[in-house]
This record gives C-alpha cells, structure tokens and sequence, in this order.
C-alpha cells in the first residue's frame, strides 16, 4: 500500500510540476501561439492531476472539451489573426518587479498559512465510490442535488451564445 | 531577320473589279435573329479606291502561286483586293469622315483602315450603331520601312450579322494608340500582348505591363528589327563575362 | 465590366474580422492549374477579392517563329499550342493558308478532316472531363475517360503515326489516305461511346456534391462573355447559341446535321452539361460522315513551293476550347509575313477574374478546370 | 519475486501495446494496399503489380523509401514545432489503441470510461495538424490546418452524439461492456440505431480527413495542405497517423454499433453433429482456405519464378492462418480470442472498404458546404436521433414494448425529420439562389 501511495505521491508531483511550468512558460513566451501551446500542457497537467485523483470522467472531460475543443478553437483564432504584433511589443511593463514580489509574498503567506494553520482547513474525506465508475456518480449528482444550478448555468450559457451570435452576425 | 520586308509597305492595291460579297454564310442562322439572314451585301464598286492617300498603288500580285478553287470566278487572276464601297462604309464614312481613310475586301473579307486618333469612336460606333458586338481579336503588324510602321488591327465580329469586319489603324514609332478596354473589356488583354511584343502604347489603358514576356525584357520580339542575338550577347557578356561566339 | 473588375490587385489590406488579407500563390507548380499558369490570389479568409493570372512561363515565340518558316515547315508548330487538340490546330492552319492560296482541299480531304477534329474534339472534352472532375476531387472520371481517349489516340496513330501532335493534315488536303478498317475502327468507338458518356453521367451528372459544387459558381452571363470575347462551350453555356461550324461553315461540316447545345446560366454546370452534350452531337457528326466519305484525290493542286499571293486573311475554326483564329499576312514569298494565332484559351482566360471573384478558393480550381484552358496555347 | 507479482498484471498490457505498436504500421501500409486496389479496380485498371506478385510488398517498399529520403525542414519554420507536430499526431492514434477491445482477451486496458478515452485521445491528434500546419510557415499549409481546425470541432459533435445514441443502449463507456451488452441483447447496435450508424460514419470520414471531407489535405487546392511542407519520413508519420485514426474510428464504430468482436449470428448456434463445434465458427478457416487455393491457383499464372513462389508462400500463409483458425476450435481457450480478433478485424476492413467506395465515388465538397452540411444538417439529425432513441428507450421500459419494435418506430420518426432537414437546406438553397437586392 505504501509503494502504491508513493507511485501516487510521484504521479501527483509530475503533474503538478508539468502545470505549473507551463503556466509560467505560457505567461512569459513571446510568440503567441507557443503560449497556447503551454496553457494546452497546463491544462493536460490538470488532466493529468484529475486522473492521478481517480476522477477519471473529469480527465476525459477536462480533454475533451478544453484541449480538444476550446483550445482548438483558441489556436484556430491566433492563426486567423496572425498577431506578429506581439512580438515587437514589450511583453511586460515597468511594474514586472514589483508584481513579482508581490506574488512572492503572497505564495509565502498562503505556505506560512498552511504549515501553521493546517489543522483548521478540513478537507473532505475521500468519497466512497473510489475505485468505482465515478461516470454515474457525477451524472446522479449533477441531474439530482445540483439539478437547478445546472440548469441555470445552462441558461446563463444559452443567453451568451445567443447574445455571441446576434453579435457576430450582422444580418439575421 | 527578315530581309525580305516589303518594297512597298502596303503590297495592296484597290483595282476595280466586281466586289463579292463579304465572308460570311448565315446557312443556320446562328443568332437566331433573322437579320443574320439580311445579309448585307456589297454594294457595286466605286471606281476607285478612296482617299488612298498612304498607299501608293505598289506591287501587282505576282503570278498567282495556286489556281483558285472557286469556279465561278472570272479568268482574272488570283486573289486581288476590291475596293469596298457598301453601306457600311458609307454610314461609317458619314459618321466619321475623312477618319475612315480606306476599305477594301481582300479574299471576301472587309477591311477598313480608320485615322489612330478617332479609333476608339469607331470602335464604339461599330459596337453600338452596327452591332459588331464582339472583338475577336487585336493585334499589330509591324512594317518598318512605311512612315507609320504600326498597323494595329482589330476583327470584329457581328452575332447579328453573321459577318467579320477587320479595322485598322497606323502607328509610328512614338505613337500612342487610343485604348479599347472601355468599349470592350476583352481588350485589355490583348492590348498588353501588343504592348509586349510591338511596344506600341495604348493610351488609357488600366495595366500595361508586359504578359508573355518576362517584366525585365528588353525589347519588342514580334518587331520586324528585334534581334534576339543582341540580347543573347549582352546576357552572355554581363552574367559570363565573356564575348558571346555567337 | 469595366477596367474595375479586371485588376484589381493593390495592396494588402483587412478583412472585416481585422485579419489581414492574404495574397496566396497558386502555381506555376500547383496540381490544378492545368500546367504552367500561375494565379495571385488576395483572400479574405477563404473568399476570394482579387485575382491575377501571371502568363507567359510557356511562350515560345510560335508567332516570331512562324516568320522564319516557309508555310508547310511552320505547320508542326501549330500541333504544340492546343497539345491536346493537336488536330483542331491543324486544321484552322491548313484551311487558313488554304484561303490565303485561294485553294480548297478536295471533298474526301474535307470529310476524312471532319471525322478527324471531331474525334479529337472528343478526346480534347475527355482530358477536360477528367482533369476537371479530378480538381473537384472526383477521383474516378479522369481513369474512365482516359480509357476513351486512349482509343481515339490509337486511331490516329494509326492514321498518322502520331498521338498527340498529330500533324495529320497538309495544306491543301491530306498526305495519307485512311487506313483499312478506318470507318469501321471510327463506328465501333462512336458506337461505344454513347454508353460511355452516360457512365459519366451516372457518375457525375446528379450527383449531389458535384451539382452543389458546380451549380452557381463562376457565373458569366452572356453579355459579359460576349464583351470579353469569349467564345467556345464557355459562350454557349452563357446563352449564346454560336458555333462557327454553323456560322461559318468549314472543312465539310455543311453536309451534317448536329445541334449547338446552349445552356442559361453560364455557370460551371453548365458548362459541363454543354460539353457533355458537345461530345455527344461530335459523335453524331463523325457517325454521319463515317457513312459516306466521298472518293477522290486527297489532296488538292496547291504546288510544292507555296507563294500566296500578297494579302491578308483571317479564319478562324471552333476549337474544343472556342474560337481558334489563324491572321496571315503574306507578301508573296514563302514565308508568312506575320502570322497572328487567335488562340480560345488565353482570351477565355481572361473571364477568370471575373468568374473567380467573390468566390473560394476551392471555386478557383473549379473555374480554372471549366474554362478549359491548355497552357501551351495561352502562352504560345 | 514478489514484484514481479506485482507486476504480473501489467505483463499482458505491455505485450499488448508492443504487439499493436509494432503491427500497427505493417496494416496501416496493408490498408495503404487495399486503397490502391480497390481504388484500381473501380477505375478500370490494376494498381501497384510491380513488387511482389499483385504489389503484396508495395507498403514495405515504400516504407523503405520514405525512410531513406531527404528529410527536409524548410528554413523559415518554427524548428521544434515542425518537429514535434507529426509525433503529437502519431503519438495520439497509437494511445487510442490501449482502450479498444480487439477481442474478448485482446485489449491493453478495459477503462471504465473506454470510449471517452478514446474520444479524448484521438482529438488530440488534431494539434499535430494545427501545429504542423502552422509550423511550415506557408499559406497552403496554414490554410490546411484552419481548415482542419474548423472542420474536427464541427465534425467531433455530430460523431459524439451519434455515439451516444448507441451509448444509452449499451448503458456503459466501457468498450468491453458495451460488446457484452449487444452479445446479450443478440442484436447489433447498428439494427437498433441505423441513423445513428450512419452519422457516425459520415462524421469519422470527416474526422480522420478522408475523400468527400478530405479538404485539409485537398490536392487541387491546397496542393497537400498542413503537409505541403512535409516530406520523407516525417509526412510518412503523418500518413501512418492518418491510416492510425482511419482504424481507430473504424474500432470504435465496430464496437459500438457493429457487434465488436461477435461473430455475425452470435445467438445462433448449431453444432456439427457428435463435437462442440458450432458450424459458423468454420466460416473464418474456410475463408482462409478458399484465398489458399486461389493462390496456388494463381501461381502458375505468373510471369516470373519468383512471383510463382511468392504466391505459393502468401497460399502456404494463408494455410496457416486457416489452421489456426480451425486449431482453436479444438482448443476453447483460445476460441474467442482467435475468432474474436478474427471477426474484429474483418469488421474493420468491411467498414474501412466503406471509406474506400464513398472516397473514390464522390467528389470533394467545397469548405462552406462541408460546414452547412455538419452544422445545418448532420448535427440537427444528430441530436434528432438521440432524442428518438432515448424516447424509444423509454416507451420500451414505461410502456412495456418491445425495444426492437419502439426502436424502428423513433427511427422512422428521425427519418422524417432528417427528410424535413434535407427539404429545407435545399429550400434555403433556392431562397439564397434568389436575386437579392443587395441589403
């Protein structure tokens, strides 16, 4: 069981190791669609983290629909557009130091919170259907219990897509 | 290079004779229109050649070089140009005056020679008012030892009519001629293959360029003069550096 | 039409979503455009704004050549402007050089000249039935129609020898007589072949993508083609029923029945439903000829030196791919004293512009393959 | 010795793997063949004769050749990404593979989300496109992987909810599972949801980038689209990636709606008299040994020595594909694998020889039809047919009917509305073809 939680352990760093470098290549390449390429393995760390967490339906969805589709999408916009612009501009302005450290401060202060404080954070309990198709958990959950606010969410989506729609297009 | 240009610019000569009636056998009418049918045919022959100021009466054809096929002609022999005196060219020369300067058919086809500067009103004129609706071709002629070396010759073409008529017009070296690509946008093309191989301008013309030839060709190939051994040394001796043995 | 639509390159500009404007080079190496012919394309995404044909990679002087050859030696030359329809070639310059004699071919020349150009009309509307098909990604017509075209080639070859630049005729009528079994080897293909055209038909005619693809796009109407000078099944499919073989009567076409098909509205199915029903009405004129060819001397008393006398002539034929205009100056020598070629291909390809605007680029290829265009005779 | 119990279970899944990743070209460059015959046949002539006898050695030539050409990377590209761009593609299909069933016994891992795996897999592929597209820094390849871009996302919906519609008759992701479920209802999906089948189909063209939908890659326009720049053996990646998704989609549609690994008439059972041998069983091995004797018929008839005994050597292969096949009859551990893998992966050249016959059949469409097509038509079907199906579902289990009977019910219903959805495209076709007055 150890050398299992270890493998776990190991499989947890690698991916939170590919997130975070991506997220920082992304922030600071200068060629637009390499960025997007480095959110694409940010957002696959994220998968990566999803499964390592035995949530495997939010892994296939998290690539499905954001590496599959809205990345696609993101990558297809940026070609269209051609932003060579970016690259002869300056990437960051003048207030780069400071917000560096105070990004810092503040990764500093969240690690002092969680080393001293640990104890008044509770996180929950590993669900009991580990190991377990968790496909239907997630589907009973969201069409039982979360029924209304799923709904509402998909509401609020259809009035932007409408909206998105009426104005892209100039003649209906 | 050709050697043998002409003594004589223009080989041709109005003769008086019986006119024939222009090309064109409207047999399946092909418009539809039944003025294809009417065809308009020659009127008798004026006795003589009109204006003709440019063409001195030069070489009579020489012994003709094949017998014609056409058994109902006269034993006059072979081909010779008739000067054309119909009804169009009486309505063209009413129109445009002394603009139209000579006509005459040449194996059964009208010719009709106008003055450079009033071509594009006669072309227009001839689309319009005489329904010659399509410009089948442009082109030039280069006869370099005439004072105006440049013949540029149109052949329109008449759906109405059934009929071709070919129109004229001399250009000198600097000359400019007036261009056709408003009256017939099919113009443009063609006007830039002359301007490519003769170097004759069209005036008015939206894009001349050159089209067949490369865009950095240094001279006009269809011209009596061109000699494409100059250009051959010149390459050989500026991109070799050597003398060509051509 | 105005001088407006028929260049209208600039600049780069943008588009409406702010994109710039791409300017897409096609060919002279590209697999659609029919040889060397190369198109400037400005883009709005994939719409089409602007357009530029850049002609001439294949110029080869033919009508500076044909000063500096006496009137037989320049016939072969006239074989490799329309390569594909090296007959139809043929036979505007003989009968042009024939009119500027005054001669005529006697009538089995004239007859066994016919059957001739129609079959290589034929062969000139497969090759762009094929080729066409295949640019709208129809992968399978180009195979069959080969497969028809490979038996009129060995009809000439064994006629005259030759495939594709035939040089089959002479001017003043035929240098060889047909070959036994001539007419029979004519009426069996002729006979074939109207199955044959309905395969293609099956294949092509109602089928949904093909129709979606061509029906509509690259419209000429028939004012605009007749101010362009267009001329060909290109005119015919814009409305106007004009076919010089019925105009203006050559070689011996006077003595057969055949109908202009003409369609209406000058797109691209159009034009594809009119050569279709050209290849058709060709193999109802080589089946009637094919019955009677007249005997008698093949060719005509024209002389072994040719000096026409001086003049000038202009005649023009119908080409598979339009009007095919040979313009001859002569001064009584030898040699022709200027020789104008009016060729189809390179004043149909003017329409372009006006067919490919406001289009997409997969339109582009579409109209390139209906004009029907053959490089070697753009750039001459 | 105790790790290596550990890690037993991962013995046969590393085999597995290793096994489809070696064989996996080899049929991709057989499919290659295939193509080219097929393709010949249709067209009146007779395809690669030259290596081997009928061209049995063609992929394995060309293999070779496209390892030994120039591999060129043209000087204004984006380096890495040009390199990288036909691995992503490659590297995607190939992962695919680990969740499809090839037989009862013959899958890498049985996922209990099996399907979305594969669907979150393979649509990775589509960065290898983009990417390589983008990376040639030339226009045709731009144009490419736009067009790529735009038709995957387009095409990937329709296909999904198709899939669906099979996926609420099976009630699993599972691959395995979903086999199983058509074994135990004794009817293939594909008789259940025929439309749903069918705009699979047309939407798995579309997604591997095939003829009608092969636009990415046109050759009459694009010249080779996202691949214009490719040559050697990066673009015979990208082609193998391309055979690779080809398999893949034609996996997922076998498994879905053709019975998997299920012999055709998996509920009859009739035994020749006196052994446990079920008489359809016989089918595979008489096959193979019917393709023998047509080969040593055949090996007379050739023109060269070598070609003879080549053909008696693919006769003598075939031989031992027939004992194999008829082997484990006798063996019943071995049955289903064998047969199992047998009937799968005739199931996936019948439905690859599909992709063929529309391929050369149907000219290309133009990129705004292909759209109009996915979205005005396909998708509206799509979601159309979903919603039968699931009504269908629920008159079989409310009302207590038949769930064949309810099922062809819904789908004449679809049918109807798919008519309906075709009538209007073309009505708006007629109402667009309208002179306009231009506001």
């Amino acid at each position: 069981m150890t050398a299992m939680s270890t493998i776990n352990v190991a499989f947890f760093d690698f991916f939170a190791a590919i997130t975070i470098i991506s997220a920082v290549l992304m922030v600071t390449r200068r060629n637009v669609v390499h960025s997007a390429i480095f959110l694409i393995t940010a957002l696959l760390g994220t998968a990566g983290i999803f499964l390592q967490l035995e949530a495997e339906f939010l892994f296939a969805v998290q690539i499905i629909l954001y590496v599959g589709g809205i990345m696609v999408l993101f990558l297809f916009v940026i070609m269209l557009v051609n932003l060579d612009v970016s690259l002869h501009q300056l990437q960051f302005n003048r207030q780069k130091w400071v917000a560096t450290i105070l990004a810092i401060a503040l990764g500093a202060e969240f690690l002092l919170a969680f080393r001293r404080g640990g104890s008044l954070i509770r996180f929950a309990a590993p669900g009991a259907g580990m190991m377990q198709p968790n496909t239907e958990l997630v589907g009973e959950a969201i069409f039982s219990n979360y029924m209304l606010p799923f709904e509402l969410a998909s509401i609020l989506l259809l009035v932007a897509m409408i909206g998105a729609v009426i104005l892209a297009k100039r003649r209906i | 290079m050709p050697d043998d240009a002409p003594e004589k610019d223009r080989p041709l000569a109005p003769v008086g004779g019986s006119a024939e009636p222009p090309e064109g056998t409207p047999k399946d009418a092909a418009a539809g229109s039944p003025a294809a049918e009417m065809k308009e045919t020659a009127k008798p022959p004026a006795p003589a050649a009109p204006t003709a100021s440019a063409t001195p009466a030069g070489t009579k054809p020489a012994a003709p070089a094949a017998r014609p096929a056409v058994p109902a002609a006269p034993k006059e022999p072979a081909i010779k140009p008739l000067p054309l005196d119909n009804e169009l060219v009486q309505r063209m020369k009413s129109r445009f005056g002394a603009a139209i300067q000579e006509a005459w058919l040449d194996r059964k086809q009208s010719i009709i020679v106008v003055a450079r500067g009033l071509l594009a009103e006669v072309a227009r004129s001839c689309r319009d008012d005489e329904e010659f609706d399509m410009l089948t071709d442009l082109t030039a002629v280069d006869w370099p030892k005439r004072e105006k070396r440049f013949d540029v010759v149109l052949n329109l073409y008449s759906f109405a009519r059934n009929e071709r008529l070919r129109i004229k017009a001399m250009a000198g070296e600097n000359e400019s001629i007036p261009s056709l690509c408003a009256v017939w946008p099919a113009a443009n093309w063609m006007e830039r293959e002359v301007f490519d191989m003769f170097g004759i301008v069209f005036e008015g013309h939206p894009n001349l360029q050159r089209i067949l030839m490369p865009d950095e060709w240094e001279g006009y190939p269809l011209r009596k003069d061109y000699d494409i051994l100059r250009q051959d040394t010149a390459w050989v001796r500026e991109n070799l550096g050597i003398e060509s043995g051509q | 039409m105005d001088e407006r639509s028929i260049h209208g390159m600039s600049g780069a500009g943008t588009t409406v979503l702010g994109a710039d404007e791409i300017i897409l080079n096609m060919g002279p190496q590209h697999p659609s455009t029919h040889g060397v012919l190369r198109v400037k394309l400005k883009l709005d995404g994939e719409r089409v704004v602007g357009t530029e044909c850049i002609i001439g990679y294949l110029h080869r002087g033919v009508e500076k050549i044909a000063e500096h050859r006496s009137y037989q030696q320049f016939a072969p030359y006239v074989d490799r402007m329309d390569y594909v329809a090296a007959v139809s070639n043929g036979l505007g310059y003989c009968e042009a050089v024939e009119k500027l004699l005054g001669a005529e071919a006697p009538p089995r020349a004239r007859v066994v000249r016919t059957i001739l150009t129609e079959l290589q009309r034929i062969a000139s509307h497969l090759l762009w039935l094929g080729t066409h098909a295949l640019d709208i990604g129809a992968l399978t017509p180009v195979f069959y129609c080969f497969r028809e075209r490979e038996e009129i080639l060995k009809i000439f070859e064994k006629y005259c020898g030759a495939r594709l630049t035939t040089h089959a005729f002479r001017i003043g009528g035929l240098q060889y007589e047909t070959y036994d079994g001539f007419e029979a080897e004519t009426k069996r293909f002729c006979d074939d072949f109207a199955h044959k055209i309905d395969e293609y038909e099956t294949l092509l005619t109602e089928n949904r993508i093909w129709v979606e693809r061509t029906k509509g796009v690259g419209i000429l109407s028939a004012e605009d083609a007749i101010a362009l000078s267009v001329t060909g099944p290109v005119l015919r499919a814009s409305g106007v029923k004009w076919d010089i073989r019925k105009a203006m009567p050559y070689a011996a076409y006077d003595q057969y029945e055949f109908e202009i098909p003409t369609r209406e509205n000058g797109d691209t199915y159009d034009r594809y439903l009119v050569r279709m029903e050209e290849m058709r009405q060709s193999r109802h004129i080589c089946l009637q000829a094919i019955e009677n060819i007249p005997s008698g001397p093949i060719m005509g008393k024209v002389g072994k030196v040719l000096k026409p006398p001086p003049g000038e002539v202009y005649h023009a034929i119908e080409a598979p791919k339009g009007e095919l205009g040979y313009y001859i100056i002569s001064d009584g020598t030898t040699q022709p004293y200027r020789l104008r070629v009016r060729p189809p291909s390179f004043i149909n390809l003017q329409a372009f512009d006006s067919m490919a605007r406001g289009g997409l680029v997969a339109d582009v290829v579409a109209i390139i393959g209906t004009i029907d265009i053959v490089l070697g005779e753009v750039d001459r | 010795m105790s790790t290596f119990n550990n890690l037993l279970p991962y013995l046969w899944p590393v085999i597995f793997g290793v096994v489809i990743v070696a064989v996996l070209p080899l049929l991709a460059g057989y499919v290659v063949l295939l193509e080219r015959k097929v393709m010949a046949d249709m067209q009146a002539r007779l395809g690669p004769m030259r290596v081997g006898p009928h061209g049995l050695l063609q992929p394995i030539a060309d293999a070779l050749k496209l390892l030994l050409k120039e591999d060129i990377i043209p000087e204004n590209a984006d380096h890495f990404l040009f390199w990288i761009a036909p691995l992503i593609s490659v590297t995607a299909a190939l992962v695919a593979y680990a969740a499809i069933p090839f037989g009862p016994g013959f899958q890498i891992a049985d996922l209990n989300i099996g399907l979305l795996f594969i669907l979150a897999v393979s649509s990775l592929g589509i960065y290898g496109i983009v990417l390589g597209g983008w990376a040639s820094n030339s226009h045709y390849s731009l144009m490419g992987a736009l067009r790529s871009a735009a038709q995957l996302v387009s095409y990937e919906t329709a296909a999904g909810l198709a899939l669906i519609s099979a996926l609420l008759l099976g009630s699993s992701l599972s691959m395995r599972a979903l086999v199983m479920a058509q074994q135990k209802m004794g009817l293939w999906f594909i008789f259940c949801v025929p439309i749903g089948f069918f705009i699979y189909f047309v939407g798995s063209i579309a997604e591997t980038n095939r003829a009608p939908f092969d636009l990415p890659e046109a050759e009459s326009e694009l010249v080779a689209g996202y691949m214009t720049e490719y040559s050697g053996f990066r673009w015979a990646i990208y082609f193998l990636a391309e055979y690779a998704n080809m398999i893949v989609v034609a996996g997922i549609a076998t498994t879905l709606f053709l019975g998997g690994w299920l012999r055709p008439f998996a509920s009859f059972h009739a035994h020749i008299p006196g052994t446990g041998v079920e008489i359809l069983d016989l089918l595979p091995s008489l096959l193979f040994l019917g393709v023998a004797g047509y080969c040593v018929w055949l090996a007379p008839r050739q023109p060269v020595a070598v070609q003879k005994l080549f053909m008696l050597a693919v006769a003598g292969f075939c031989l031992l594909l027939a004992g194999v096949l008829g082997w484990s009859l006798a063996v019943p551990e071995f049955l289903p694998a064998v047969h199992g893998g047998f009937w799968f992966l005739a199931k996936i050249f019948v439905y690859i020889y599909g992709f063929l016959w529309v391929r050369f059949t149907f000219p290309r469409y133009r990129f705004d039809q292909l759209m109009s097509l996915g979205w005005h038509f396909l998708i509206p079907l799509a979601l159309a047919n979903l919603v039968g199906v699931a009504v269908g579902i629920v008159l079989h289990l409310s009302l207590g009917w038949g769930l064949f009977p309810s099922l062809l019910l819904t789908t004449l219903l679809t049918l109807a509305v798919a008519i309906f959805l075709v009538w209007g495209k073309e009505r708006h076709a007629r109402l667009a073809a309208l002179p306009s007055d231009g506001a």
